[in-house]
């Protein structure tokens, strides 16, 4: 269980790393996406199912679209640096 | 009877702005509708704080610490009468300033705002505070996104990322001390909290967050440009009461929930005394009118901090308590009257320059007088309730015998009045010609009277100051 | 160059707030917490199993009331910016797509459902079932958005608001038997229930606007 | 007590992004992030042997939603901004 619980952190971590430091917007977006998926089993992991389905749904999901929407836009008016 | 009030005030807001959104086209009677209703609950949740003994409501039956309690205190309450009238008559404005575009949504989103204050000034629940924070910090940079220029949606953009910052810090607040003791009640965690380190470290986030809510002087940086370029009611109710709403819950945690550092509140009260200085040169500085506003409002936050320089044991602290709830008070008012009738004078003179605005007293004579009495408030020059607010700060001062923050109070003033004076005697010489007069519209006179009746109160009111001070005990 | 003091700055202090932060919070020894007695103590009366729905719909009601006016909130906040924004959506249209969305959705819809009902007894609820409503909406969207179905404006705005509007009419029935959204025992669970279908209609119907109200919006 | 401190390693990360970062984007992204660490410390710092508060799950559903109501708001006060602002450098 520990070594499960660790590699799911770090790999949360290597997440936040990324998606804080890369260059890339679009890189960013498809890190949190799955940074929120990862989050979502940590929250199985702490025994909170409703987080773990409301985390998919809403964290991964809704605010992912969004946010793949939203670089869509600004990169067909040309303003990816807004 | 008193007691169906708390959730009256919580239904009043939601059922109006589901109205005003639904039937965009009647917005304005909605939100006008609205400020009457509101304003007369608030009246009377007033009456029934000062006649019975405080009591608190359990929101669906269930008692504090599992479930959700609101309690009317006499400053909470009165804070959000105060508010209450504001906004009517910032709502009666807007009627008349704002496009019908602007106008559909600029309700809606007021309305909310109520609800947002209700939650924040009677809630005894520091999670429901949170929800509050979230609602008000959304309604108001909804409201100043409601100007499209570049400018002011870049304004708007930097101040939601501050409000949602500051909302993650009083969370992260939150979190700890629920981790620590297991309650949510301000009223529950007063007898068990102690002095401790992560108990400390909660705070210090709260307090950051406030600050940073306040716009207290070094994290003040959002507000100048998001108020200046807002509609001008959005200015009004963002800078008369927005701001106010987390000072007040900065002043509530200090006085009932932390523990309190002396190092800690004399830190805020130099805060303070720096917004006061560094937003007085600002607004000298400025040229633009709605900035010069905009700093000032900076400037006057600080000396609602002085008050942490006078709450330990060695002054009277209802004396200092006096002065921060008269400056409040004063600035609530003084300031949406400002605001207000700036509004009419920008909309006469189409530019916002100060060198532009020359002799416009002779044109919007109720705006410029209105101005006038706001400027006698904010200076605090007797008779106004900002007078009464700094004697009682200069009393504070003078018998704990801390004379930095003496001078800081006179300098303040004195630098307040130089950019006031400034901006009087530009409108005040060279008074325009007659042919100026056709810019002026019939809806410009209900305009100019609702700014100049929020003026006249600010300095008016400083005559009932005894009953008002007896009021709040 | 300033720059880069300032950005070297801020990396010291973020990795001794980090340190700080983690040895108060690993060190924190919590006290018995009396909400979590309470709360036990009452579930007999809350309507329902399941203690997370239990606090989000009925001890702690409130809260939920005023998260739905967030959300509602942030709608108006976006309809404040007129968003308008004309350009080609995204879009996955194809003859898989189109058939794979055809039975998928109403699977969705059913899914979605399934998790509202069973949220008085186990994990789930109306914000899950209403963002994989939301979530069948987008992707219905994403696949066919010329065949994509919008309703007037003023029947979608009284979506919208159903959620909020039939709380507070719950909360201003209980006004005459007692406290503001106060129900216990039996009537509880029918009061959750309603409350948690109208929620998850309207909170779709929001939700899937955030994404919809971009790219088109139907002027009323 | 691993969770703990993953939890507070994201709050700082969110942290810094949100003031290091120059578009607004990817502030949002950031911010997300810091309010993820946030409601990680919340629930790992409640959980008594590998049972999770029901009361703090909650009030993180609220949290989630509210962030999710803020985070949708932002996104489109990104895109009006970007509109207006080629709007302008369109008319100079």
């Amino acid at each position: 269980m520990l070594l499960i619980d660790t590699l799911l952190l770090v790999l949360l971590l290597w997440l936040g790393f990324k998606i804080t430091f890369t260059k890339d917007h679009f890189n960013a977006i498809i890190h949190f996406i799955v940074f929120g998926m990862i989050l979502a089993l940590a929250w199985v992991r702490l025994g909170a199912f409703d987080l773990a389905l409301a985390e998919i749904a809403l964290g991964a999901g809704i605010t992912g679209a969004l946010l793949l929407d939203t670089i869509t836009f600004l990169k067909k008016i040309g303003r990816e640096d807004a | 009877m008193f007691n169906n009030l708390i959730p009256a005030l919580i239904i009043t807001p939601a059922l109006f702005a589901i109205l005003g959104f639904l039937f965009s086209k009647r917005a304005a009677f909605f939100g006008i509708a609205f400020g009457l209703i509101f304003f007369s609950e608030s009246l009377l949740l007033l009456y029934g704080v000062a006649t019975k003994s405080p009591w608190a409501y359990h929101f669906g039956g269930w008692q504090a610490p599992l479930g959700i309690a609101f309690a009317p205190l006499r400053f909470g309450s009165s804070i959000l009468g105060v508010s209450a009238f504001v906004m009517l008559l910032t709502f009666i404005y807007a009627r008349f300033s704002l496009q019908e575009s602007q106008r559909a949504l600029f309700y809606p989103l007021s309305t909310f705002l109520a609800l947002g204050l209700v939650v924040v000034y009677l809630s005894q629940d520091i999670f429901t505070i949170y929800v509050g924070l979230e609602i008000i910090g959304l309604c108001a940079v909804g409201l100043s996104a409601l100007q499209k220029s570049p400018k002011a949606l870049h304004a708007s953009l930097v101040y939601l990322f501050s409000t949602l910052v500051a909302s993650g810090f009083y969370l992260l607040g939150v979190v700890i001390i629920y981790a620590k003791y297991g309650l949510l009640n301000i009223s529950a965690l007063i007898p068990v909290i102690q002095e401790e380190l992560p108990t400390l470290v909660a705070f210090g986030f709260m307090v950051v967050a406030f600050l940073l809510k306040t716009a207290v002087f070094p994290l003040s940086f959002w507000l100048a440009n998001a108020h200046a370029n807002a509609p001008t009611p959005v200015s009004a109710l963002l800078s008369a009461l927005v701001i106010k709403a987390t000072f007040y819950l900065m002043y509530l945690f200090a006085a009932t929930l932390f523990i309190f550092e002396y190092e800690l509140s004399y830190f805020l009260a130099f805060l303070g005394v720096g917004a006061i200085f560094y937003g007085g040169i600002k607004a000298y500085l400025s040229s633009d009118l709605k900035l010069l506003i905009a700093y000032s409002t900076i400037s006057q936050v600080g000396y609602l901090l002085l008050i942490f320089a006078f709450i330990d044991e060695h002054t009277d602290p209802s004396m200092a308590f006096n002065a921060m709830a008269f400056a409040l008070f004063s600035h609530t008012l003084a300031k949406s009257g400002f605001f207000l009738a700036a509004g009419v004078v920008v909309h006469i003179a189409q530019t916002k320059e100060i060198s532009a605005l020359q002799g416009y007293a002779s044109i919007t004579p109720v705006s410029v007088f209105a101005i006038a009495l706001s400027a006698v408030s904010l200076i605090g020059l007797p008779p106004s309730l900002g007078f009464v607010s700094k004697w009682y700060y200069l009393q504070s001062a003078y018998l704990s015998e801390s004379w930095f923050f003496l001078f800081a109070i006179i300098g303040g003033g004195i630098l307040s009045a130089a950019y006031l004076f400034k901006l009087l005697i530009l409108f005040l010489e060279h008074p325009l010609e007659e042919g100026h007069l056709l810019r002026r519209e019939k809806s410009h006179t209900t305009l100019e009277w609702t700014a100049f009746t929020l003026s006249f109160l600010s300095v008016f009111l400083a005559f009932f100051s005894n009953s008002i001070i007896a009021f709040m005990g | 160059m300033r720059n880069k003091t300032f950005h070297s700055l801020l990396y010291f202090l973020a990795f001794w707030l980090f340190v700080g932060l983690s040895f108060i919070l690993t060190n924190i020894n919590t006290l018995d917490s009396s909400m979590h007695t309470k709360l036990f103590e009452a579930m007999p009366h809350s309507g329902v199993t399941h203690e997370v729905t239990a606090v989000l719909l009925n001890f702690r009601a409130l809260d939920t009331l005023l998260e739905v006016g967030v959300i509602l909130l942030s709608l108006i906040a976006i309809h404040a910016l007129e968003p308008n924004f004309r350009y080609t959506p995204l879009s996955f249209e194809n003859t898989i797509t189109n058939t794979f969305v055809a039975i998928l959705f109403p699977l969705i819809a059913l899914y979605a459902f399934y998790i509202l009902y069973s949220g008085s007894y186990q994990s789930g609820g109306a914000f899950s079932a209403s963002a994989l409503l939301a979530g069948g909406i987008i992707i219905l969207r994403l696949v066919k958005p010329r065949s994509f179905f919008v309703p007037k404006e003023l029947i979608l705005r009284f979506l919208y608001v159903s959620g909020l509007f039939y709380f507070v009419c719950v909360g201003m029935i209980s006004l005459f038997f007692g406290s503001f959204l106060e129900y216990r025992d039996y009537i509880a669970s029918f009061y959750i229930i309603s409350i948690e279908s109208v929620l998850m209609l309207s909170l779709g119907a929001i939700l899937s606007a955030y994404f919809i109200n971009a790219v088109q919006r139907v002027k009323p | 007590m691993l969770f703990i401190i993953t939890g507070v390693a994201l709050f700082v990360l969110g942290l810094l992004g949100v003031i290091v970062h120059k578009e607004f984007l990817r502030k949002l992204i950031s911010l997300n992030v810091f309010t993820s660490g946030i409601f990680l410390i919340f629930v790992s710092t409640t959980t008594r042997e590998d049972i999770a508060d029901p009361i703090v799950i909650a009030l993180v559903l609220t949290g989630l939603v509210v962030t999710l109501g803020a985070s949708a708001f932002a996104m489109m006060l990104i895109r009006a901004y970007a509109k207006e602002s080629i709007k302008e450098s369109d008319n100079v």
